[in-house]
């Protein structure tokens, strides 16, 4: 069985999505469990297929037993591996999460809820897996459809910001489709591998150049890299809980994947390398991505905004660090898609939670809750620890390959940018915890009740369904962190192609 | 706005253009894209699937793991529709309005009836009611069969000629968009409820994902369909053949369904009752 | 392939999908849409693409004229621009 | 058909411009038009557009549609590459107008909703809206 | 030097945030909650002067955790240095836990639990840097402290409380990450490690305008060694309760801040760079710079805690300055004066709050006569400050003296006068404190009737944490020794 998991991988959640729809319509209470049984088969795949990629190299799978340049071919190495873990894991415990907010504002669409949840997932795992440029825009096209269903769902504007994401998301695979066409012309192949070979010769034509632009500036609008950003603030905002944790943290991230993978393995970085100018425009669009995110940022007054835009000015980081072309950059860029994908989870789902209880995450909603929410809030303290890029939580580690490859690269703005988005996310965490562990206080007395316990607040958790994934997102960043070591050593440095130095 | 955006547009077109002085002249035999993986399929594909429509071999079989997911992708539009705009509170305003068959008299109820007036008598119309013309309900309700038909023609014969599981698909949910449009929403309704379009949209997904799982089970490669040789006691180019055939009536029954589903709820607003 | 035919249907469907996006009422703009789509069709078929243009006949001329009119139908007919 | 040389070599790339002018005016409504339906409709033409591209792809002077001459009794002619139109980027392209018709429906079903709570489709007005709540 | 591996310094570090689980289950009851504490705090200290043995039989001991980052592990090795610190921070906190009890429950404060636990955290944070092997871990435990210290700066929860908390994390966290944290990467990049070695690792391994750059980025990074001009949330942190100013604002967050420049000289530098690019001397006039102008701004201080506060900028300058001295003498004074400023410090920080829990007085102009009602603790203040101004018979006295044989033996006569004019500085603010308390009548008598010292457990331990500077005054011998031991590893290493 262990050499079926690359197609386990996708189809498992991809038959239990369906499954969840017959559910639906028979018996919903059975949505939940058989969505859970397809992650988590899907979980175990990945999971399986990272320990049989680190331990035997990587691994290829022919999907209906055709040959690479004609069938449809899977290759997993180092890099898809672990991102594909990243993305199952997330994925189902924020699912084991989702129980209590579906049923509280869903209850009777459960099933097609869970359903395009599980589809969503299963084309952001398919994206990671596939080694095929057309298949990637079928299974793009399949997580963002449930994207915009899902961020549409939510209350208020989330319609109208779920269709700009709709039209914008639309034109970025558009251009993603046009790009790999452009390559179609000139190379007759669609398999990235086979391309990679095809395209070296090519490398002058500005056919070539164009398709590359085309791909990347659509990959761009996918994951809201500035000034594409326009539409991820507003939809994620909006997104009802689980969604928005689900799609926040992974949709970002595997489009962030998508380009380094068409950066390392198709265009290959000889001739990401020829394209100086880009290359620099790129840097200081990164570089403005971070400012602006932070800049944004700064000026919302709600938690789940101000962490859109956080997640705009992490695109910032990502893309930058890939493309400031050197090995050290590149390996920043990697670790951090992995670190952000969690750490971004953890907080989403800490807002989540905030959200389940109380209704609202306006600041001023926020009044008094390290009293009310003691362990979400401090779950969210440890996300925020992560995004501000406090060792030992994962978020400093990438944070420091970052850096570390912008002064490689002589590139100071970069290493000024992260620099200062590290200290205007200390302000904006801060600035957030102040209003939750000072504001009730503010109306009582100085010294408070004087009687050192009996807090003056009922303490009012989020339910443990919600918590217990919280608490496990907040422990891994700090185990992540740790493993900062092993990961770059053997998965992400054996991706690192000879040509990056 | 209209400026800059026009402006922008044109440069970008510019671009475009400008990149196609490096590509292979329009219908070039000779283009990269027709001699290095295309020939591939036209040269093997009968011996190899025994099917003459390459586009329909390639399709589902070459690449037919591209084509699951495009069912999955139908599959989703359908799901999200629903999500999106199906809702079971009652319309505000006046209850229900039925029609005395044989007067023509119309009859509005402010309050839900216990019992629904029998069919025969009344007949339950939509707010904005016109009498519908004769002709065009009586030509529609003798069209739709035939059109039935061909839908089912199109879906088992997309192995020799143009079609297959998707335009086959297509005309069977037209057809019953046909009959709603003719007719009324209702009666489209009658044909085909709610709960049968949403089973049948996951079932048709989840034919052709099944048959790629049981090759799995097989033994074999996902959608590897010569694993189904033994199954059906042929050889592999027919199981070949078959798989394809399968996975098409699949994609045909997800796609009727979906079509029928994702036209329900747009045109009722997702409240099911009337619609266009 | 005729190149006369291809011309005139290329120089059609531009018309038509300038049209479909000019005329201010949405149920007119929405028939354009649909003999836009079919004469892509066309344009399929004489490039000798049947399956997709047999696809784009039912799909886009058919199906998507259908949900566009249905949508219309349940939202507004006019537009401002 | 052989039609090639008489095809002037101004005109080997016309179609392109074309496709590309298409896809141009459908991006141009998506991003300039104020009625949501009228930018859903620009979508459809972008995509269209892009459809139209892919499958010009496989054109192929005097060659015929992909389907194989056969004979019912087993005994194929010999099949050249040459002969038949490249059937991939076909392939690819039913997918795409799946993907479209898709796209489509959600995209409607947004705006539905989006009529259900603003009561108009004009971006402006819903923008107004929401700003003056 | 031989290296001995042992897993002591790790549960060292991990101690006391065993406790924590404890310290939240007991939340109820607060004498358990109390026990715990007491017992990781016994724990701690045991943990850490287990250590001592080896070290005066010159060996270090080394745990190395995990490999996260190249040349960069998350590790502990304990030498002299981190030993004579540890020592000092664990052992006081078994003090301030003590005068913590009588504090917080003699001004019934609220959230004591979450006292309790941030408290334990930070101790974890400070041995953490005490026994850093590296950069990167002496980061990583400084940032720790510096979360762990907020929510304890900002107990009382009110306004003033407010903008202390916004003023110290905008420093402390703003430097290190803005300043440290870019210089610790730029040195990264140029040699490869971030490893503690007693040449220094940046030795030979950077331009001297480079060294120059990094050198004040890492002086002002590490904000909590309070060199101004990065000094001035140390005042403002005084708003918190008097067992956190005494601990972590005259012990372990200042003393981590200086500790950290310490290592930064001793450990990335290293002595030999600096001397020959002449940049101890820079760091040396920007402490004595801040000597003076804190000791100035503190005589116009009315707070007690407040004058405290800038005697402590002063004094940590006086450390700062001993290092950067680069002369053996100067640099045994200089850590020397870790531990004696601790005890000196922490004494009069303890007898400011024990006045606090039994008159209500924050401000010295109302202190008149106080040493007839609590005569105990003003004793101890009289030792505590006999020891910070550097008179014997207290402890402040050894450090000081090896300070000026430092200046003497770096030939820096300014240095000297700078140190001594201080000294007459401190004993213009603190002197006139004592003075005022015992001899000047009491304007209003109606408070002062009769002794009263308040709750034991808030005037005990000031009277312990005096007897041991007198103590140290005629045995420093454990961190003389140590101190010694350190200052002699780097001559070796040079």
């Amino acid at each position: 069985m262990t050499q079926h998991f690359p197609a386990l991988l996708v189809t498992a959640p991809l038959l239990c999505a369906l499954l969840v729809s017959i559910a639906g319509w028979l018996r919903p209470r059975l949505c939940l469990p058989i969505a859970l049984v397809g992650l988590g088969v899907a979980t175990l795949a990945a999971t399986g297929m990272l320990a049989q990629v680190l331990t035997s190299g990587p691994i290829g799978y022919r999907l209906g037993g055709w040959d690479p340049p004609w069938g449809i071919y899977y290759f997993l190495d180092q890099l898809n591996a672990v991102v594909a873990a990243v993305v199952a894991w997330v994925a189902l415990v924020n699912l084991a999460a989702s129980h209590r907010a579906v049923q509280a504002d869903y209850e009777d669409k459960q099933g097609p809820f869970y359903t395009l949840y599980v589809l969503a997932v299963t084309g952001l795992l398919g994206m990671v897996a596939t080694g095929d440029a057309f298949n990637l825009y079928v299974l793009l096209e399949i997580s963002s459809l449930t994207g915009y269903a899902l961020i549409g769902l939510g209350p208020n504007r989330a319609p109208l910001s779920s269709l700009n994401y709709l039209f914008l998301g639309t034109i970025g695979a558009s251009f993603y489709l046009l790009g790999v066409g452009y390559l179609y012309i000139v190379t007759g192949s669609l398999n990235m591998a086979d391309l990679a070979e095809l395209l070296k010769p090519l490398y002058g034509s500005l056919a070539v150049t164009t398709a590359f632009s085309l791909i990347v500036v659509g990959l761009w609008m996918k994951m809201a890299f500035f000034p594409l950003h326009a539409w991820l603030p507003n939809a994620y905002s909006q997104a009802p809980g689980p969604a928005a944790s689900l799609l926040a943290p992974l949709m970002t991230k595997v489009m962030v994947y998508v380009m380094i993978r068409m950066m390392l393995s198709v265009f290959t970085v000889d001739f990401v390398g020829t394209q100086a100018v880009l290359q620099q425009a790129v840097g200081w669009l990164a570089v403005a991505a971070i400012v602006a995110g932070a800049l944004f940022a700064l000026a919302q007054r709600d938690l789940k905004r101000m962490l859109a835009y956080i997640v705009v000015g992490e695109v910032g980081y990502m893309v930058g660090g890939a493309w400031l072309g050197n090995r050290i950059g590149m390996t920043g860029a990697v670790l951090h898609l992995i670190n952000d994908a969690v750490m971004t989870f953890c907080v989403f789902l800490a807002a989540g939670c905030i959200f389940q209880k109380i209704r609202g995450t306006a600041f001023e909603d926020l009044q008094g809750l390290f009293k009310k929410m003691p362990w979400t809030m401090a779950a969210l303290a440890v996300g925020a620890l992560a995004i501000i890029g406090v060792p030992p939580t994962c978020g400093f580690f990438s944070k420091w390959y970052l850096i570390r490859g912008g002064l490689e690269a002589g590139h100071w703005g970069f290493v000024c940018a992260l620099l200062f988005s590290s200290l205007v996310n200390v302000v904006l965490f801060f600035r957030l915890f102040e209003i939750a562990f000072f504001e009730p206080m503010a109306e009582g007395n100085g010294h408070g009740d004087h009687h050192g316990h009996a807090p003056a607040v009922a303490i009012a958790e989020a339910p443990l369904s919600m918590l217990l994934p919280l608490m496990a997102a907040a422990l891994g960043l700090v185990a992540l962190g740790l493993a900062t070591g092993p990961l770059v050593k053997y998965v992400i440095t054996p991706v690192m192609p000879t040509g990056l130095w | 706005m209209k400026l800059i955006s026009l402006a922008l547009v044109v440069l970008l077109g510019g671009l475009f253009m400008a990149a196609t002085a490096d590509f292979p002249d329009w219908g070039d035999p000779a283009s990269p894209a027709s001699v290095h993986v295309s020939p591939r399929y036209i040269e093997k594909t009968m011996e190899e699937t025994s099917v003459p429509n390459i586009v329909t071999a390639v399709l589902a079989d070459y690449r037919g793991y591209d084509t699951m997911f495009e069912t999955a992708v139908v599959f989703t539009a359908g799901v999200a529709c629903f999500l999106l705009l199906r809702r079971r509170d009652p319309r505000p305003g006046p209850e229900r309005i039925y029609r005395h068959q044989a007067t023509g008299v119309i009859v509005e109820m402010r309050h839900k009836p216990a019992k629904e007036p029998a069919g025969e008598v009344f007949a339950r119309i939509d707010d904005d009611w016109v009498p519908h013309d004769l002709i065009i309900m009586n030509v529609c309700r003798l069209l739709i069969p035939f059109i039935q038909l061909f839908g089912l023609y199109v879906i088992a014969h997309g192995h020799h000629s143009p079609g297959g599981g998707f335009q086959g698909g297509v005309i069977l949910g037209a057809s019953i968009i046909l009959l709603a449009l003719s007719w009324d929403l209702r009666t489209a309704m009658g044909r085909l409820s709610e709960a049968a379009t949403g089973l049948m949209s996951a079932v048709g997904v989840f034919i052709y994902a099944g048959v790629g799982a049981m090759c799995l089970a097989m033994g074999s490669n996902f959608l590897d369909y010569e694993a189904l040789g033994p199954l059906m006691f042929v050889d592999p180019v027919h199981a070949r053949s078959l798989g394809i055939f399968f996975v098409e009536l699949g994609v045909g029954l997800a796609v009727m369904a979906t079509m029928v589903l994702i036209y329900k709820n747009l045109a009722s607003e997702g409240r099911l009752d009337q619609g266009l | 392939m005729i190149w006369q035919i291809d011309l005139a249907v290329l120089v059609l469907v531009v018309i038509c999908a300038i049209g479909a996006l000019a005329v201010k009422d949405l149920v007119g703009a929405s028939i354009l849409f649909g003999a836009y789509s079919f004469l892509m069709c066309i344009l399929w078929a004489v490039m000798g693409a049947v399956d997709v243009a047999f696809t784009e006949a039912s799909v886009g001329a058919g199906v998507s004229t259908v949900f566009f009119l249905a949508a219309v139908f349940r939202t507004s007919r006019r537009s401002k621009d | 058909m052989d039609m090639a040389q008489y095809i002037p070599v101004l005109l080997t790339k016309y179609n392109y411009w074309v496709y590309i002018t298409l896809m141009m005016i459908g991006l141009w409504a998506m991003i300039a038009k104020n009625n949501l339906v009228k930018k859903i409709i620009g979508m459809s033409i972008f995509q269209t557009a892009i459809i139209l591209f892919y499958v010009s792809i496989g054109a192929k002077y005097g060659a015929t549609i992909p389907i194989l001459r056969h004979g019912h009794n087993g005994a194929h002619e010999a099949i050249r590459t040459v002969d038949y139109i490249n059937p991939l980027p076909h392939v690819l392209m039913l997918t795409a107008i799946v993907v479209s018709v898709a796209t489509l429906g959600v995209a409607l079903a947004l705006s539905i909703r989006i009529h259900r709570r603003h009561r108009t489709l004009e971006e402006d007005d819903i923008l107004t809206q929401l700003r003056e709540p | 030097m031989s290296l001995v591996h042992s897993i002591v310094p790790l549960l060292a570090v991990l101690v006391s945030l065993a406790a924590l689980p404890g310290i939240i289950l007991a939340r109820g009851r607060p004498n358990l909650r109390e026990t715990v504490t007491f017992a990781a705090a016994g724990l701690k200290l045991i943990l850490v002067a287990s250590l001592l043995p080896y070290l005066l039989n010159g060996q270090e001991v080394a745990c190395d955790l995990v490999r996260v980052l190249p040349g960069a592990p998350l590790a502990f090795k304990v030498d002299a240095f981190g030993l004579l610190f540890a020592l000092v921070s664990s052992s006081l906190w078994i003090v301030t836990s003590a005068y913590s009890i009588g504090y917080m429950r003699g001004l019934d404060e609220h959230s004591q639990t979450r006292y309790y636990c941030f408290f334990a955290v930070a101790l974890s944070a400070t041995i953490g840097v005490a026994f850093s092997a590296n950069l990167f871990t002496l980061y990583l435990f400084y940032e720790m402290l510096s979360l762990a210290t907020y929510p304890l700066v900002t107990h009382h929860q009110d306004a003033e409380a407010r903008t202390s908390g916004r003023k110290y994390l905008f420093y402390i966290m703003g430097t290190s990450i803005g300043l440290a944290l870019p210089a610790m990467i730029i040195a990264y990049q140029q040699a490869g490690t971030l490893a503690f070695s007693p040449a220094g690792f940046l030795a030979g391994k950077v331009s001297p305008l480079m060294a120059g750059v990094l050198l004040f980025m890492f002086i002002f990074g590490f904000a909590k060694a309070g060199m101004m001009p990065v000094h001035s949330w140390l005042p403002a942190a005084m708003v918190a309760p008097t067992p956190v100013s005494a601990l972590l604002h005259a012990v372990a967050v200042v003393k981590v801040g200086v500790f950290c420049i310490l290592r930064v000289i001793t450990g990335v530098f290293g002595v030999g760079l600096l001397k020959s690019l002449d940049l101890g001397l820079a760091v040396a006039w920007v402490a004595a710079f801040t000597i003076i102008v804190a000791s100035l701004i503190a005589l116009s201080q009315d707070g007690l805690k407040r004058r405290l506060a800038f005697s402590t900028i002063g004094q940590l300058s006086y450390i700062v300055l001993g290092l950067a001295l680069l002369s053996p003498k100067g640099m045994i004074g200089g850590s020397l004066h870790i531990a004696m400023h601790a005890f000196g410090k922490i004494t009069l920080f303890m007898c400011a709050g024990a006045i606090f829990v039994a008159t209500g007085k924050k401000n010295i102009s109302e202190m008149t006569g106080i040493g007839k009602r609590m005569p105990w603790t003003m004793a101890a203040f009289l030792v505590g400050s006999l020891s910070v101004i550097g008179l014997p018979p207290a402890g402040g006295f050894i450090s000081k003296w090896y300070l000026v044989l430092g200046c003497l033996q770096a030939g820096s006569i300014g240095l000297l006068v700078v140190l001594l004019v201080s000294s007459l500085l401190n004993a213009a603010y603190f002197l006139p404190i004592v003075y005022r308390a015992y001899f000047k009548p009491p304007s209003e008598a109606a408070w002062l009737e009769g002794r009263h010292e308040g709750p034991a457990a808030a005037w005990v331990p000031p009277l312990i944490t005096a007897a041991c500077s007198l103590i140290l005054f005629f045995y420093p011998q454990p961190f003389l020794r140590l101190a010694q031991m350190a200052v002699a590893g780097l001559g070796g290493g040079q």
